[in-house]
Order: structure tokens, then sequence, then C-alpha cells
């Protein structure tokens, strides 16, 4: 409705429409407000203008007027809270089966991957109607992923991953920005989000692939000796990846930690500072020796063996968005219910012997 | 250097007929570079924020000529990126944190509880020149190169990535960090420790419990920032890997320790003029303060819930969802006792006798515009708004409506309110009012326009919006509107000067003003009063001055 | 101040010095204990009540002529605990560690 | 909030006889003396305070590292030597003894005394400075001084044999030892110099039981830096000691 409006940001994500009417409430309430503050103030400079012989009446106070207004003003702050980290859960909390696009940020552009294999350079083709969740990270500064459209923008990090989604409801092309300020060409850090229809869509998908993210990340494993010990058997060195991710990993000090995006990366990046329960510390890190890329096919795979059908992972998840949608997500409670489980692959079989 | 004091200031010195004061004691560069009085270290801060605040504006407007067009074609991307960081520095740390407590704090703390000085005058003047030599640092990085990280320095940027000069304006912020420490401390003890006979607590005036709750801030507050300073300067040197994740650092912790000053830094800014719009109010409307008590203490409520709400920064940043939450909560805690303020100086009007003299005008546009950047304040803080907002001119919208709408409002508020006391001349009443008319205008066409840019999704820090020539027309609104703001600042400084010279010598209370201040010469003398003043009378007696007979209450003349 | 003590603290800063001593060795002492997951606290806890006889008696906290010391003294470390506790807050509940 | 509004006629009644002795220190824009001890005490407890933060920053970093990388802060802690961190916290314990020493002796007029203690506090200073140089020495000639040619290799974790500590996050354990300890000591030369001065004073006789105010707020700044050593020795030198 406000589409037309010029002065107003195109709304075209479910979440956009959340938080345009937190915004007009706020506007509202901060409106009536300021309207109450100034119309006293204009009234009272009016009405109590220095007139020659009139002397002002002096006032103590009145701890009665303090109360009231200090406490109509911090229910209507409690609201504003209450509503406001209503809508931050939403932002914050992908959907368990959205479409996965991997994002590296870096001096001063948009590395964008997709699960299927296609790469893109500061543009993102998405469809219409689906839940896409971006794991993203960077290859130097802080950088930050910014689509006004959709009301979501989450900074980008240099040695971890950070993750945002959104589902876009309306075809179009729309602004990506780089919000984090982050060197010379920050502002030249922009490009753009293609939102088709499915079809439209799949057509474009079936272009210029090297294949699934995940192979490819079959492939490094491969090159790069991970199988010499983790094997698909008992019998390797290291654990077994298979089923790992989204499972509650054991480990040596006693702690027990959920196998999400960030922990695989570490275990890659830095072996040493999170240690599988009943394993030898021999794994080399591998930090300097792949590309965040690399990185992120890697993890890819990783995940990829962890789902049931471990040879189309990716095309699986990619398929089309499943009917529970993300607009039903509403109470709290239940918004944090679904962070803990959102790593973890609904069905996927927890297989893992080595955890003892 | 334009802040050599002496030529500027002898036009005041009226014939030797007059009554000795502190501008006439002593003559010569010696008597005010070596100067422990606290009114002339105040005139030595005079000059020397002034001087920045023109550096700083100048800044402004190169943005703002930038960005009246979409393409980058004025300056450098590069450039660009250094204005805007030179802007912030020097109009945060070398303009507006110092501005009143250095200024007006420094000259009137003592004189409105009734002691002779600071309670460590020499201390009062090495924090002058750790000022000054802190902002000569700062003109010498700026002028062999600049620093073009953002007034924040986010790590890694500015540890591992930038080639600018992070440690020399590092090391230029830290000094005027123990400046600002040094002033803190002076009149924490000043208050507790210098107080007249009689000038109880609940007798100080509101400006001094500003000044009060400002001090803890600088106190407890910029060591925390100085020693991230430190971390930065020895990573860049050394490589150490604090902040920078290739080394196993944390980036986040960066901005934890940053704004961990930072924000509590921005209630330095406001607070102090807080102080002043409360004396200005009350004078004005010719009445004692609404709820005095509430407003005390509000002010010291701030200073602490100051301290707990740093992480509103960074709701984008990484940090955890939960800490987010409490965060945005604690922040709604220090909106709070803004709005007491608010609703008090609002209510303080209620049955006054008002009187529309310029730094009433001030008082009006600093209420105006507090509110409305308080109350955009309060959407940055709610969760979902922040993640659409954060980082865009939103933002810069809602801190300029506070920082100079509301801070730089009151500061010159309080400069015309006190000139008299200061110079000992009146400034032109009716340009000081058109002044005042031509800020607010050209304030608001600078930075309404800013808050639907933000909305709309303009990023700040962009110096090219070619991608999206839809934002022009509002940026040209912002820049003419920066164009008249500046004339707004200029005229002020002229008449001020003008008024050394040529104004109207002032009676010692022009205004009929309550506050001991006012009850000494004009301007007065270098201990301050000619003998000890015994406070027998509450704060805000404006009862007893507008009474017939008010000659009796006049003490200490 | 201290002006108005006319007895000699003598004994007292004496029996403050050993004490302090004697943590010393405590701490390291139990620095070679395993004590799991305490060790920390235990070296910390000595390390407070060290600092807590150092701040009361050598630096006469105890017989402040004022309640104003002692307030900025609680003062400094009100915020300094707000600093550590409210960013180890965030550090503690990333889920990611 | 206390009132002591009324500081001169409070201080009037509790300290009456004060005015009697001649203050040759007594500055100008105080009423009396007692005012001005009472400020210049406060004044020092306040920046106390703002040393607290200053420090703080500092242990926040410092906290948090040592949560996420233990095992390389235990191993790490593990290569400097405990025996020097604890003979350096004896010497400053004793330090801030004969500091206390000091104090007194200003109070009950023992010239030679104070004499005496400062000159101890310094010397102990000194040693407390010398012992700290010879550590720096070690770090440097064992590559741990964090920058280029910081080597920290093949070093076990303490309690988990097979496991090697990360250089990387061993440096960033050395880079908060070098700045905390660092700082620390830049703190203990400030002492020494605010020392020096109160000696010589002390010397020309200048210091009363009347007027002594240097010694005691120099005494306060000195036990300052000696509770920050408190902590560092157990954070920085003993974390993860047992065999
Ligand atoms: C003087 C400076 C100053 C002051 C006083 C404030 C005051 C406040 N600020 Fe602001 N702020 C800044 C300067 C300031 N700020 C700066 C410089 C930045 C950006 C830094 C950077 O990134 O470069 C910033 C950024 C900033 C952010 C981060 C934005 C982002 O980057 O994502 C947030 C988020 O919470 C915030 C919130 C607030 C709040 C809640 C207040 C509150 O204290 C406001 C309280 C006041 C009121 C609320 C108004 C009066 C109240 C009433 C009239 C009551 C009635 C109202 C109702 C009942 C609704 N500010
Ligand atoms: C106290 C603080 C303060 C003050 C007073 C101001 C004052 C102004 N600021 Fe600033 N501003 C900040 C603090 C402040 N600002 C901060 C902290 C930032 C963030 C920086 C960052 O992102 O890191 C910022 C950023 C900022 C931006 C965003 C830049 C970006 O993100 O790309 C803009 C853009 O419009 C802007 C504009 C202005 C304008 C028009 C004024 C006007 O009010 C200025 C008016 C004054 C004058 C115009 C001076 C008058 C003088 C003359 C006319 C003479 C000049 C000539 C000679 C030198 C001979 N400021
Ligand atoms: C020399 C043997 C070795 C090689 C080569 C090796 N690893 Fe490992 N890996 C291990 C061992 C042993 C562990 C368990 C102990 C630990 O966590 O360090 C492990 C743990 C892991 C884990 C955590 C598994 C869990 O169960 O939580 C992941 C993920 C992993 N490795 C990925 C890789 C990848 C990807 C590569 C190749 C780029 C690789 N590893 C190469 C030995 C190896
Ligand atoms: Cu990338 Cu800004
Ligand atoms: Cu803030």
């Amino acid at each position: 409705m406000l589409n037309n409006f010029p002065l107003w940001p195109d709304q075209a994500s479910t979440l956009a429409a959340h938080v345009d009417a937190l915004y007009i409430f706020l506007l509202i309430v901060t409106g009536m407000m300021a309207l109450l503050v100034f119309v006293l103030l204009i009234f009272f400079a009016a009405r109590y203008r220095h007139r020659p012989g009139v002397r002002a009446e002096q006032i103590e106070g009145s701890n009665a007027l303090e109360i009231v207004w200090s406490t109509i003003p911090f229910l209507i702050f409690m609201v504003i809270f209450a509503w406001g980290a209503v809508v931050y859960f939403k932002e914050r909390t992908p959907p368990a089966d959205a479409t996965e696009v991997y994002v590296v940020a870096k001096q001063w552009m948009w590395k964008v991957e997709h699960a299927e294999g296609q790469r893109e350079i500061n543009e993102l083709h998405v469809p219409v109607g689906r839940d896409v969740k971006l794991i993203m990270t960077s290859q130097d500064v802080i950088h930050s992923f910014y689509i006004p459209a959709f009301r979501i923008k989450q900074d980008v990090l240099p040695g971890r991953y950070t993750v945002e989604w959104f589902r876009a409801t309306k075809p179009a092309v729309y602004h990506l920005f780089c919000a984090e300020y982050c060197g010379t060409q920050h502002s030249g850090m922009v490009g753009s989000i293609i939102v088709q229809e499915p079809a439209q869509y799949e057509a474009w998908m079936d272009g210029g692939s090297t294949g699934p993210l995940s192979a490819t990340g079959e492939k490094i494993f491969a090159e790069l000796g991970c199988a010499t010990c983790h094997r698909t058997d008992t019998q390797g060195r290291g654990p077994n990846l298979q089923g790992v991710f989204g499972k509650p990993v054991q480990l040596e000090d006693g702690r027990t930690v959920t196998a999400d995006e960030n922990y695989l990366r570490e275990c890659i990046l830095d072996p040493g500072a999170k240690r599988v329960k009943g394993f030898q510390p021999i794994m080399p890190t591998f930090q300097g020796l792949v590309t965040e890329e690399q990185v992120n096919a890697l993890v890819a795979y990783i995940k990829s063996i962890s789902l049931s059908k471990p040879a189309d992972g990716a095309r699986t998840n990619a398929g089309l968005a499943a009917p529970d949608d993300s607009d039903q997500i509403d109470a709290g409670a239940k918004t944090q219910a679904q962070a803990q489980s959102n790593s973890e692959p609904s069905n996927a079989q927890p297989k893992r012997s080595q955890v003892q | 250097m334009s802040m050599a004091p002496n030529p500027i200031l002898q036009p005041t010195i009226p014939q030797a007929a007059e009554r000795e004061n502190y501008l006439n004691k002593e003559y010569g560069a010696w008597s005010w570079l070596l100067t422990t009085d606290h009114k002339r270290i105040a005139l030595l801060y005079l000059l020397s924020i002034t001087f920045f605040f023109f550096i700083g504006g100048f800044f402004a407007l190169l943005i703002r000529l930038e960005l009246l067009t979409p393409a980058g074609d004025l300056v450098q991307a590069d450039t660009y990126n250094k204005l805007f960081t030179m802007h912030g520095m020097v109009m945060v740390f070398f303009f507006l944190i110092p501005s009143i407590p250095a200024v007006l704090g420094n000259f009137l703390v003592p004189l409105m509880i009734g002691a002779k000085d600071l309670a460590f005058p020499r201390i009062n003047l090495i924090s002058w020149y750790l000022y000054i030599i802190g902002g000569v640092m700062m003109l010498h990085c700026m002028l062999t190169g600049g620093v073009d990280t953002g007034w924040t320095f986010y790590a890694p940027f500015s540890t591992s990535f930038t080639n600018t000069k992070i440690v020399e304006a590092g090391l230029a912020i830290f000094v005027a960090g123990f400046s600002s420490i040094l002033t803190g401390l002076n009149f924490v003890v000043t208050i507790h420790r210098m107080r007249a006979p009689g000038m109880t607590w609940s007798r100080l005036p509101l400006f001094i419990w500003a000044h009060y709750a400002t001090s803890i801030i600088q106190l407890l507050g910029t060591p925390v920032i100085a020693v991230t300073i430190v971390l930065v300067a020895a990573e860049r040197a050394l490589h150490l890997g604090i902040f920078d994740p290739k080394l196993g650092g944390d980036p986040l912790l960066f901005q934890h320790l940053f704004w961990f000053y930072s924000h509590p830094a921005v209630y330095i800014m406001i607070l102090p003029s807080m102080g002043v719009i409360t004396e200005i109010i009350a004078c004005f409307s010719r009445k004692r303060i609404f709820g005095y008590h509430f407003v005390a203490f509000s002010s010291i409520a701030i200073a602490v819930f100051g301290f707990l709400v740093w992480a509103h920064h960074m709701f984008v940043a990484g940090i955890s969802v939960y800490s987010a939450l409490v965060f945005s909560f604690l922040s709604y805690a220090v909106a709070l006792p803004s709005a007491i303020k608010v609703f008090n100086w609002t209510a303080t009007l209620y049955k006054g006798s008002i009187h529309y003299d310029a730094p009433m005008l001030y008082a009006f546009g600093f209420l105006g515009l507090f509110t409305i950047g308080g109350l955009t304040g309060l959407f940055l803080s709610a969760l979902g708004i922040d993640v659409h907002v954060t980082d865009t001119y939103f933002v810069v919208a809602h801190f300029h409506y506070i920082m100079v709408g509301g801070a730089v409002m009151g500061y010159l508020g309080g400069m015309h309110f006190w000139w008299p006391k200061i110079s000992g001349r009146l400034y032109p009443e009716g340009w000081a009012r058109l002044a005042a008319l031509i800020v607010f205008i050209g304030f608001n066409l600078t930075f309404f326009p800013q808050f639907v840019l933000g909305y709309m999704g303009m990023p700040r820090r962009y110096y090219d919006y070619s991608h999206m020539p839809e934002f022009q027309v509002l940026n040209v609104l912002s820049t003419a509107g920066a164009t008249v703001l500046g004339v707004g600042y200029l005229l002020p400084m002229i008449y001020f000067l003008w008024s050394m010279r040529y104004g109207k010598p002032a009676s010692d209370n022009p205004w009929n003003a309550a506050g001991l201040e006012w009850k000494t010469s004009s301007p007065p003398p270098t201990f301050n009063f000619d003998e000890e003043p015994i406070v027998t009378w509450e704060a805000y007696n404006y009862d007893e001055l507008d009474a017939p007979h008010q000659e009796e209450v006049q003490v200490a003349k | 101040m201290s002006t108005h003590s006319t007895s000699s603290p003598l004994k007292m800063y004496f029996a403050v010095f050993f004490a302090l001593l004697v943590g010393t060795g405590l701490t390291v002492f139990a620095a070679t204990l395993d004590l799991g997951r305490y060790n920390a606290a235990v070296a910390l806890g000595i390390a407070t009540v060290k600092a807590t006889l150092v701040a009361l008696f050598f630096m006469h906290v105890w017989h402040a002529s004022e309640k104003l010391t002692k307030l900025v003294v609680i003062a400094a470390l009100f915020f300094l605990l707000l600093l550590l506790g409210l960013t180890m807050s965030d550090y503690a509940t990333r889920l990611w560690s | 909030m206390q009132n002591n509004a009324n500081s001169t006629t409070v201080v009037h009644d509790r300290h009456g006889e004060a005015h009697a002795a001649y203050n040759p220190a007594l500055l100008h824009h105080f009423a009396e003396p007692q005012q001005q001890r009472d400020a210049a005490s406060l004044g020092m407890w306040v920046f106390l305070a703002t040393e607290v933060m200053f420090f703080g920053g500092l242990f926040c970093a410092y906290l948090v590292y040592r949560r996420w990388y233990f095992p390389d802060f235990a191993a790490a802690s593990k290569s400097i030597n405990m025996w020097l961190g604890a003979t350096n916290t004896a010497v400053l314990i004793c330090s801030s003894l004969t500091v206390v020493l000091a104090v007194w002796a200003a109070q009950t007029a023992r010239r030679t005394l104070l004499i005496g203690s400062l000159a101890l506090t310094m010397l102990l200073g000194l040693v407390f400075l010398g012992i700290k140089a010879d550590e720096y020495y070690d770090k440097f000639e064992e590559h741990h001084v964090p920058g280029a040619s910081f080597s920290f290799e093949n070093v076990p974790v303490p309690g988990h044999p097979g496991q090697l500590a990360n250089p990387r996050h061993a440096q960033i354990f050395f880079s908060l030892y070098f700045v905390m300890t660092g700082l620390h000591a830049l703190h203990m030369i400030v002492g020494l110099g605010i020392f020096t001065w109160l000696l010589t004073m002390a010397w020309k006789g200048r210091f009363t039981p009347e007027w002594h105010t240097p010694v005691e707020i120099g005494g306060l700044y000195w036990h300052f830096v000696d509770i920050v050593w408190i902590y560092l020795f157990p954070l920085l030198y003993l974390i993860d000691r047992h065999p």
C-alpha cells in the first residue's frame, strides 16, 4: 500500500511489513508525545508571556505529576521495547528449511555463491516467495549486507559467519548496500537484489553452474586430504563427519556445543580451539591454506553429508518453499525455541558412533 | 594562531576608572597563558573550541557540498572519508565534549557555589594545555593526511587495513581525553569541597547538578577509551591481534570498549546543555524550576544509567540476541530521566511570566529539537527498527538533532545568557534573536530531510550515491539548510566580537537572575567575590527577586 | 584524615603486612593444586582479600573520616563490574561459542 | 548524597586547633588548611577511580580471551617465571608497608623514619622494576615478545600432553601480558617520580603533623598500584600451574 508513496521505501519482504507497522506505531506515539509537549510549550509561552505588573506564580512541584509522567512514558516504552524485540526475533530467526546462499564480502565487492553452485558478484538472484538464508563472512574488514526494501541488515565480520534471512514478496530489482564503513570505496560496494518469479528463477539457475557447492566442497575435501583422516567408517583418525551438522558435539574439555556453521568453520581453521572428545589433537590448521570460498564449500559439503539425501542435499533444500510459512512465528517463546533448533535439519539421522 | 587570546580581548578593557576585574587585572600574553584563574582559563577554552567548531563546520560544509549531486564529483572518495572522520572527531572530542563544561562550567562552577576558584587551579590550566596539545596533534594529523576510519575507528579496518594516521589521531584524542578527565576531577572535588557556607546540595543551581553528573561520566568513562586507544596503537605498531580476527582477536571487543565510553560520552555532551537550559528557563519565566529534586536526580540517573546501554550501537554487529534484548531494554531506562526533565521544564513555564530574550529563544529551540532527537532515539533502541535504520541517515539525523539542535543550541543560549557576566558588555538583542531564528530554521532544513532519507535506506558515510539518484532531492534540501545554518552560526560570533568594543556596559545582574554568579560584579573580580558569600536562600528565589523590595535580597555586592 | 588517630596503628600495619605475605604464599600454593575450575576462583578470592586489606587498612578506607571516600571506592568498583559484567553477558550468550 | 555543604563551619568544629599551626602551603583559594587537605585527598581518590576504569578495559579484554583460549593462555602463562612474579608481589607488599610507615612517621613527626621509609619504598620500587626488566629480557630472548619475531611453537598445553598451544592465541596472551604489566610498570615509574619529590620535601623538613598531605596522597597512589599488581599476579602467572 505504501509503495506508491514517494517518500517511502519499497516494501518487498515479509519482514518489511512488520518493521513498517512498528515504525508507523512509533511515528504515531512519538508524534503524539511531541505534539503534546509542543502544544503545551506554545500555549504556556503565549498564555503566560510577561505582562507588566503580573508576577509569576511560584509552584514547588508535584510528586503526583512526577509519578504520572514517569509511569506513563515507561509503560509506553515497554510496549515499544517488546514490539521491537518481537520483530527482531523474526529478523534474527531464519526458518529451518531456508535456501542457503553463501556470501563473502571483501573490499569492495560482494561475492555470492548459491548452494547449487551459481556464483554472482554484486548481484543476488532469488525467487519470490521462498525463504533465503544468507551465510556471510568477510575476507578483510567489517561490512554490512543491507537491503532496504527488505528492511534487513547484518554486519559481515571477518573470522566468523553471521546470518540473515528474508522472503521476497515482489519480483523486481532492489538496492543492495554495504552499510558498515569499510574503506575508500565503501559507497561503491553496492549491488542489486534480483527477485524473480520461480519459473524465471529456475531458468536462471539452470545456466552457468559449476555444479553444486557441496560437490565443489567434496572435491576440495579430497584434494586437501581431509578424507585421509575423516573416513566414512570408524577407522579414521578423525571423527566421521557424516551426520555431524546440527548435532551436539562433546568436547574434550567437557563442554557440549552444537555443530553449526561457525563450529565447522572453526574446526577447519582453528582445530585447537574446540577438540572433539576421544580424538588426538592431530588435525592441522588450514588457516591460510584455504580461501573463504573454499571454507564455504567445505562447510556446505559437510552439511550435505549430514542430511538424509547426501548426494543432492543442496538441491532438495532449494526446493519450493515449505508450506508452513514464517509469518506464523509470532510469540517470543516459540521464536526462541526456533532459534535453538534452526540449524537442525528435520530429517537428519543421528548416526555418530564416535561421540562417547 | 587564532587562539592567542590577548589582542582580541583588549578592546573590552575599559577606562582606568573602572573597577578592577579579572579581565583588566593584568595584561600581556603571559598573564593569560600562565593564569590559574578559572575565568581566564574559560576564555582560553572559549577561543580554542570556537576555532575547532569552525574547522569542524568547514568540513561539514564540504560534506554537504559533495552530497549536493549523486555523483562523487567534488572530492575524491578518500578525501570525503577523511572529511567526515575529521568532522566527527573534531566536533565530538574538540568541540562538543569540552564546550559547555570547559567554557561555561569553568567560568561558572566556582561563581555559582560561591568559591574563589576551582579546587585545583593549576590542574585546570594543565587541562587546557593538554587540550591544546591534543588539538595541535589533531591539526597536524589533518594537515599531514588525516584519518579515514570514521570517528568510531572500528577494528580491524583501523588496526590492520587503513594506512592513514590512526596512531596520531588516537594520541590526540588520548591527550584531549586526559584534559576532559582532569576537568571532571576538578569539578567533582570543587562541588564537594568548595561550596560557600549555606550552599547545601539542595540549594545548588541545577547547572551544578548537571555538571556534577557530567563529571562522573568523564571520570569513569574516559579512561576506558584511553586504554582502548593504547591497544589500537599497540596493535597497529606490533600486530598484536587483540582486535584482528586474522590473528585470533575479536573486532566486537573493540566496539564494546569503544561504546562503553562513547555512549556515556553523548551524555557528557547533553547534560551540561540541560543544565544551561534549566537556568535559562527559570530566569526567563521568573520561576523556581518545577520539581527541583526530580530534575537534579534525573541528571545523576542519566549519568549512571548511561553506562548500561552501550551495546545499542551494536544491534546488527553480531552480538548475541539475548544481550541485544538487555541493551534495548536498558536504553529505555535511560530515556526515562530525559522524559522527566522535558516535562518538568514544560511545567515550569506554567503560570510563569515569560520573557522572549535571545537565551530563551535558544532554550525553546533546545526543547523542541532535543525532544525530536530524543524521541527518534527511541526508534533506534527499538530492536526491530534499528536493524533497518542503523548506519543510515536516520542515525545521522538523530544525533545531529540532539547534538546540534540540543547541545549546541544550549551552548549558544548559555553564551548569550552569561555573556554580560563574562565580558561585562551586552550583546545586541535584535541580532541575537534573528540569529536564533536563522539557526532554528537552517537546522531543521538541514537535518529533517535526513530522517526521511534514512528510512528510505540511504547509508551513511557514502560520498557517491549515483546508483540511487532518487535520494537527491532530499540531499539538496539538506545542503541548502546547512548553508543557512552556517550563516546562523557566523552571526553570533560577529556580534559577540562587536559587543566587546561597542556593546553597552552590563550591570551586575542585567537579567535580574537568581544565583550567586549574578551577585558579584560584571565582569567578576579575580577572586570572584569581594567577601565570602553566605547563602541563606533557596535556589531560584525569583519570588523574592521580583518582589518590590528586592534590594534587601541583594547581598555581597 | 589520619591526623585525628592518635594511638599507634603500627601493630595493625604489621599484622596486615603479614597477612598479605601469607596471602601471596597461599596463592602460589593454591595454584599448584588441581582444583579444576575452582583454581581461578580461589586465586581471585585470595587476591580480593588482599586488595581489600590494602584498601581498608593501608589506604585507611576503614577509618576514613567520611563516607565520601567509601562512596568513591564503591562507585569505582560498581562501574568496573558493569563493564566486565555487561560485556561478558554478550560473550557468554553468543550461540556459536 | 552527603551533606557537608558547610564544609568550612563543620571543619571548624572538628579541627578548631588546626588554625593555630602556620601553614606555608595554604593556597589562596581555600578558606583554611583542612579544606585544602580534604580537597587533595578526595582528588586523589577520584583519580584512583579513573585508574580503576583504565585498567578495567584491559581486564575486560583479558577476561574475554582467557575464556576463549584457555588452553593457550594456560600454556603461555606457564612459560613465564612464577617465582619472579611471586618475589615481585612480596617486594610490592613490603613497599606498601614502608609507605604506611612513612605516612605514620609524618603524622608523628619522626623525620628519620619518614626519610628512611620513603627511601626504602623507592628502593623496593626499583627492585621491582629490575626484576620486571629481567623478566622482559627473558621474554625477549625466548621470542615471546609479540610482533614479527614472535614464536611459540610446539608448546604443550598443561594437562593435555598431546595438545600444542596455538601460537596466535598465545601471542594474544603475551600482548595482554606486556600491555598490562607495561602500564603497571609505567605507573611504578610515575610513583618513583612522586616519591623522589616527597623525599626531597621530607629532607628539607617540610612535612609536619599538621601538613603532610602529599605523603598521604602519594601513599594512596602507591597502594593502588600495589593492588593492581595483586590481581595481575594470579591472572598472568598462575593460570594453570598444577602438575
Ligand atoms: C548528545 C548526544 C546524544 C544523546 C543525548 C542521545 C540520546 C539517545 N540516543 Fe543516541 N546517538 C548519538 C548521540 C546521542 N544520543 C550519536 C552521536 C549516535 C551515533 C554514533 C555513531 O554511530 O556515529 C547515536 C546513536 C544512537 C543509537 C544507535 C543507532 C545505530 O547506530 O544503530 C541508539 C540506539 O538505541 C540511540 C538511542 C538513544 C536514546 C534512546 C537516547 C535517549 O537518551 C533519548 C532520551 C530522550 C527522549 C526520549 C526525549 C524526551 C522524552 C519525552 C518527551 C517523553 C515522552 C515520550 C514518550 C512517552 C514516547 N542513539
Ligand atoms: C558536535 C557534533 C557535531 C556538530 C556540531 C555537527 C555539525 C554538522 N554536521 Fe555533523 N557529524 C557529527 C557530529 C557533529 N556534526 C558526527 C559525530 C558525525 C559522524 C561522523 C562519522 O560518520 O564518523 C557527523 C556526520 C555528519 C554527516 C554525515 C556524513 C556521512 O555519513 O557521510 C553530515 C552530512 O550531512 C553532517 C553534517 C553536519 C552539518 C551540516 C553540521 C552543521 O551543524 C555545521 C554548521 C557549522 C558551520 C557550517 C560552520 C560555519 C562556518 C563557516 C560558514 C565558515 C567556514 C569557513 C571557513 C573555515 C573559513 N555531519
Ligand atoms: C591429520 C588428520 C586430519 C586431517 C588431515 C583433517 N582432520 Fe579434521 N579432525 C581430525 C581430528 C583428529 C579431529 C577431532 C579432534 C579435533 O576436533 O581436533 C578432527 C575434527 C574435525 C571436525 C569436527 C568434527 C566433529 O565431529 O565435530 C571437522 C568439521 C573437521 N575435522 C573437518 C576437516 C576438514 C574439512 C579437513 C580438510 C580440510 C580436515 N578436517 C582434515 C583430524 C584431521
Ligand atoms: Cu563494505 Cu562498506
Ligand atoms: Cu548510544
